[in-house]
């Protein structure tokens, strides 16, 4: 394998790796077998595994998540592929009230090892309904697990934390970061899920972000650098289990904190750290906690509307030096 | 007379006996929240488990209490799960319209119509590729067939060939809106099953000789490799929807003539030994009351359960 | 009409005032003609608006919500009521890429003047598919407005605005509050979106509650009066748009907040609230902001397991003691 | 030679022309996002908009490209629209997957498989409600038939039989997986009409003058108060499903097979008069190289215009 690989090929090396080593689990959803995905994630999965392993779908989101449910009741590790993650308020009901809920409300008889994967995000030009962050939909919900890679091992290690997991996990791959390359995982790597990682460390203030505002997070703290202002950054790599210790830790070193979402203000997942630390953490704060999230608005479809919309480097940028000057 | 249909005679009375505790249960303030009877709709139930394996799977509904006991979960656990107890089959966290039990295969009671069938579908796609010979079962009522799930359902499982069986029980009724008046057509499964290429009968639900045989059918082609197949058992409900509804929709003469084919009156007839069938009654009374007493006899469900079994590890956590 | 209504009869009357005002106000949902609802809250309506205004439809959560958006779109203003709250799951599409969106991404076009009424919350007994307080779905998604009373006048006053509102609102209706009573709504009563209310005055604290929590908000603060604690109750009536003037200005008065939210911590409306405040009101602050919302799990059938799980009168007054003590 | 017929084939042509500019603009990399062109559909829309009052609903897919120009969108407002210009038809917060012309009653592309369906049985409910005879269309892909809100569309507008027409633009394939692979029955759409008691009707989709009829016979009858009818067309698209799509899945014969029933050549052959159809190839062509010269001139989105419209009162204030 290459030294550098593409978060794409990260996927797909991610699951190669998992069905090689567990002949449990089986992939299904549109296009991904014979066609080798939409995006191209799931690239020599059907050569190597075949049709009884990669399945294609008609386009029935329900019957996909639906059916992954059943099969991961009985005995298989089912990874489901909806291929915009805007497409899961198709099978929702199977998110917020099916699966998260079975092995509780049968007092622990049941269990769904499965993994529902699925492109998230904007940045593209794909307008409103291919673009948008939906992970806070998921974050209201109790029972389901929350994953959200910046990298591409990253991707290959919580991929495989989320395919062994008893529970069911949500796995979040961002649109706008599958061409983006890093270096490849080594053998065998797992991230274990609800860790967050200090991906910069500073000492100014602390940048908490997820996915596709880690790089945006990095390239702001990197051109403050040269301006004598040293965020740290944290990558949460997961929504759930919520690692807010290390947030926390790095609040307790900085005494600020900036929270970068690609998502809208209200409803989004910063409000929950937000909280946290306004709880927990008040007496570590000399500043007030901001956020950096979308514009309360659906994503237009125009790139200079879009970047007017999202999170970019010049408004956390701008968000940081406010903070640091607070 | 027949040994098996006294046996299954038995067990609908027993269904029908442990429903019957748990209405008068509820009126005594010992049942909370809401329950969905299925008095009425047991030859369904006993009559397909007569016909399935013990480890094919089963999907049921919020009304699911027969098929819960028909598959095996005991009056006793059940009553208990009703009563809020520690001993309850879900320990006190399904309730009534969540009654599972998966140690006989029974996979579960879902409350958001036609949700199951997706998977029940897959797990008669796990027992294929697992080669195990499995069927799996979704029970659901004639209004689950305008849901979207239930088409998306039926395409997957047909293209695939899926060993599934969909048995619809056809009571008339929505919870208050007969099925007539919002469904394009009068089989509202059977006439569906076309649409996806597959087979389907229109069967006396209250017969459970016949529910019992075209089960048996459908499972043995399931079995064979020739894909699922869709069952319409009419049949009817004899009390409301739920407990706050008396069912005053329905006409006189509808009700009356639907109790007249009680199914637990079309087995005692088949039985023709009258007294074998007293028999059984009493016996069926017994194993209700001693489930009564049980259930009563437990301990309250442990709020400390509350915060369980969210995770496969047990707990409930969230965060660090 | 009587002086004194149920939340219940509010609903029916709030309908039946904007159905005889607007003829092109027309309602469709699973058993609420004939029937009149399950919950009793249309009642009266089919008698007297007949079958061509009030429509009883198939179990088809999507057609329902999917048919009113394309009534809204082409002059009707429909009012759809999807009978709990969780089965909005099944139509999610519609409320999360279809109806809040088409407005923006057709650059203005088309406008949906609609309302989904639903039956939201738990402590019922209903089990773990029939309870949840799902509002917060809704708020991650620009283009939707929240409108959630607490009392049968606020019922009467926020549907009547909902009606006559040219955008969407999903207006969440409480189980747990449709027995309860309250004053009747005066004649043409209209409570504006977005405004809340101050639903006790206080001097020590604010609690934040919304629908159910109000009255629980409203008796912990009852019981406190008497040990010299004074909590102020905000009503916040509807969560999009979201009045944070009204929070703000009363924790400038009180300098501690506390939220008291049905729904689990995380993902929760009280995030959105808590870091707006932690942000805009960061110098009013002189203690943490804390949060009473339900345990992070689906809820439970027993009532003993219910009680632990979602807030109560008990654990808002000790955290309103705890915080006061700070 | 028919005026009529020559009419609709320019109108085809100035929408093949227009999507072969957005093809050449997105190579030339002036049209961002993504593209899912007809090209090979044409005939099904502009026969349906033949067939149709201008005041009758109409609801396509992000292959919405032809519906939107057949029904009244300029190719220009288009083009500057997939441009990200101001004078887009959607001022450039729509793009190519969401063409709109609410003036023209072309109430929307939408994104998100099957979703439209239900929004045109409401629209069909709300003028037979406003007793204004209009009647709604959606058009939709193959794919989109095994998707829940399929099933509940057609029985709701079924079953209150609203003034409705259904057309599956049937091209044999989703985004690269043959329809026939994932469908349990031969004509997705079609056959899946008798489940909901609805009519039928497979048709030749390339051929403009039977789009055209057919979809008259279907508004007569939806009109006349019998309900909505089931259009099947069969036709193919001549690129990939979308622009990074090359479509190699698809056999060459196949291709070869539908190339040579081009829509465009089908009516070119039917008007017989080679001459005038140069010369309506000739008008077609000016007037899409005039739509794209406006479109290249005109400004560029605002990026203000991101922060309005997601309210009626034009704004997008979400707190206070
Ligand atoms: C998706 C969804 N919509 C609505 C409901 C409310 N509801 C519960 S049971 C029921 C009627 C179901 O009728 P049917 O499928 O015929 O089953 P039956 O109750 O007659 O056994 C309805 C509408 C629900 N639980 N789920
Ligand atoms: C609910 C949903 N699932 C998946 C997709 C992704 N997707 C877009 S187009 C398409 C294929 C649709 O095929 P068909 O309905 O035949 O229409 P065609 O593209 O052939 O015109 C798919 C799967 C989507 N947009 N929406
Ligand atoms: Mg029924
Ligand atoms: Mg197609």
């Amino acid at each position: 394998m290459a030294d550098v690989i593409t978060y794409r090929e990260a996927v797909a090396e991610g699951l190669a790796r998992e069905m090689r080593r567990d002949p449990s689990v089986v992939c299904l959803g549109e296009d991904i077998g014979a066609a080798e995905g939409v995006f191209k994630t799931t690239v020599g999965l059907f050569k190597e595994f075949g049709p009884e392993r990669v399945w294609d779908t008609p386009i029935s989101e329900q019957a996909i998540v639906g059916a992954a449910m059943g099969a991961a009741m009985t005995g298989l590790r089912p990874v489901a592929e909806i291929m915009f993650s805007d497409f899961l308020a198709c099978c929702w009901d199977y998110l917020a009230n099916e699966i998260p809920k079975v092995r509780y409300m049968t007092g622990g008889q049941v269990t769904v090892p499965l993994v529902v994967r699925t492109a998230n995000g904007g940045g593209l030009g794909f307008g409103a309904q291919h673009s948008q962050a939906v992970e806070n939909w998921a974050l209201a919900v109790p029972g389901l697990k929350i994953a959200a890679p910046s990298t591409p091992a990253d991707v290959v290690g919580l991929l495989a934390a989320a395919v062994r997991s008893d529970d069911p996990v949500l796995f979040f791959e961002h649109k706008g970061l599958f061409a983006s390359r890093g270096p490849a995982a080594p053998p065998d790597h797992l991230v274990p899920l609800g860790e967050a990682t200090v991906a910069r460390p500073g000492t100014d203030l602390t940048v908490v972000a997820l996915a596709s505002t880690v790089p945006v997070a990095l390239a702001a703290a990197e051109a403050l650098a040269r301006d004598g202002i040293f965020a740290e950054v944290v990558d949460l790599r997961c929504l759930i289990p919520l690692d807010i210790r290390t947030v926390l830790e790095s609040v307790g070193r900085t005494s600020r904190l900036l929270i970068v979402e690609e998502n809208p203000y209200q409803g989004g997942w910063g409000g929950t750290v937000a909280s946290l630390v306004a709880d927990e953490g008040f007496e570590l704060l000399d500043a007030p906690i901001r956020r950096v999230a979308a514009a309360c608005v659906p994503l237009p479809f125009a790139d200079p509307l879009e970047q007017r919309v999202m999170p970019t480097v010049d408004k956390v940028t701008a968000a940081v030096r406010g903070l640091a000057a607070y | 007379m027949s040994a098996e249909l006294l046996d299954l005679y038995e067990r609908m009375a027993v269904i029908r006996g442990t429903e019957k505790a748990a209405h008068d249960l509820f009126m005594a303030g010992l049942v909370k929240g809401t329950t969905h009877l299925a008095a009425g709709h047991e030859a369904v139930a006993v009559g397909a488990s007569a016909a399935l394996r013990p480890d094919d799977y089963v999907f049921a509904t919020y009304r699911g209490h027969h098929h819960a006991i028909a598959r095996g979960a005991t009056p006793e656990e059940c009553l208990a799960e009703l009563m809020s107890r520690d001993t309850g089959v879900c320990r006190g966290k399904g309730g009534s319209m969540h009654l599972t039990k998966a140690s006989a295969s029974m996979l579960g009671s879902y409350a958001i119509v036609g949700a199951h069938l997706p998977m029940a579908a897959g797990a008669a796609w796990s027992a294929k590729l697992r080669g195990t010979g499995q069927v799996a079962v979704a029970f659901f009522g004639d209004g689950a067939t305008n849901i979207g799930a239930f088409h998306e359902a039926l395409n997957l499982a047909a293209v695939w060939r899926l060993p599934a069986v969909f048995v619809c029980e056809n009571n008339l009724y929505m919870e208050y809106t007969p099925i007539g008046t919002v469904t394009a057509v009068p089989n509202p499964a059977a006439d569906r099953a076309p649409a996806y290429g597959l087979p389907a009968e229109v069967i006396d639900g209250n017969d459970v000789l016949v529910v019992r045989d075209a089960v048996a059918r459908a499972a043995q082609r399931a079995r064979g490799g020739g894909g699922p197949t869709v069952i319409e058992a009419r049949t009817y409900r004899h009390y409301g929807h739920s407990r706050t509804d008396p069912a005053r929709y329905r006409p006189e003469g509808e009700v009356a003539e639907w109790l007249a084919r009680d199914p637990l009156l079309v087995a005692r007839k088949a039985v023709g030994d009258g007294a074998a069938v007293d028999a059984a009654d009493r016996r069926a009374q017994a194993t209700v009351r001693r489930a009564v007493e049980a259930a009563r006899a437990a301990p309250p469900a442990d709020p400390a359960q509350a915060l369980t079994d969210v995770w496969a590890d047990g707990g409930a956590a969230w965060r660090t």
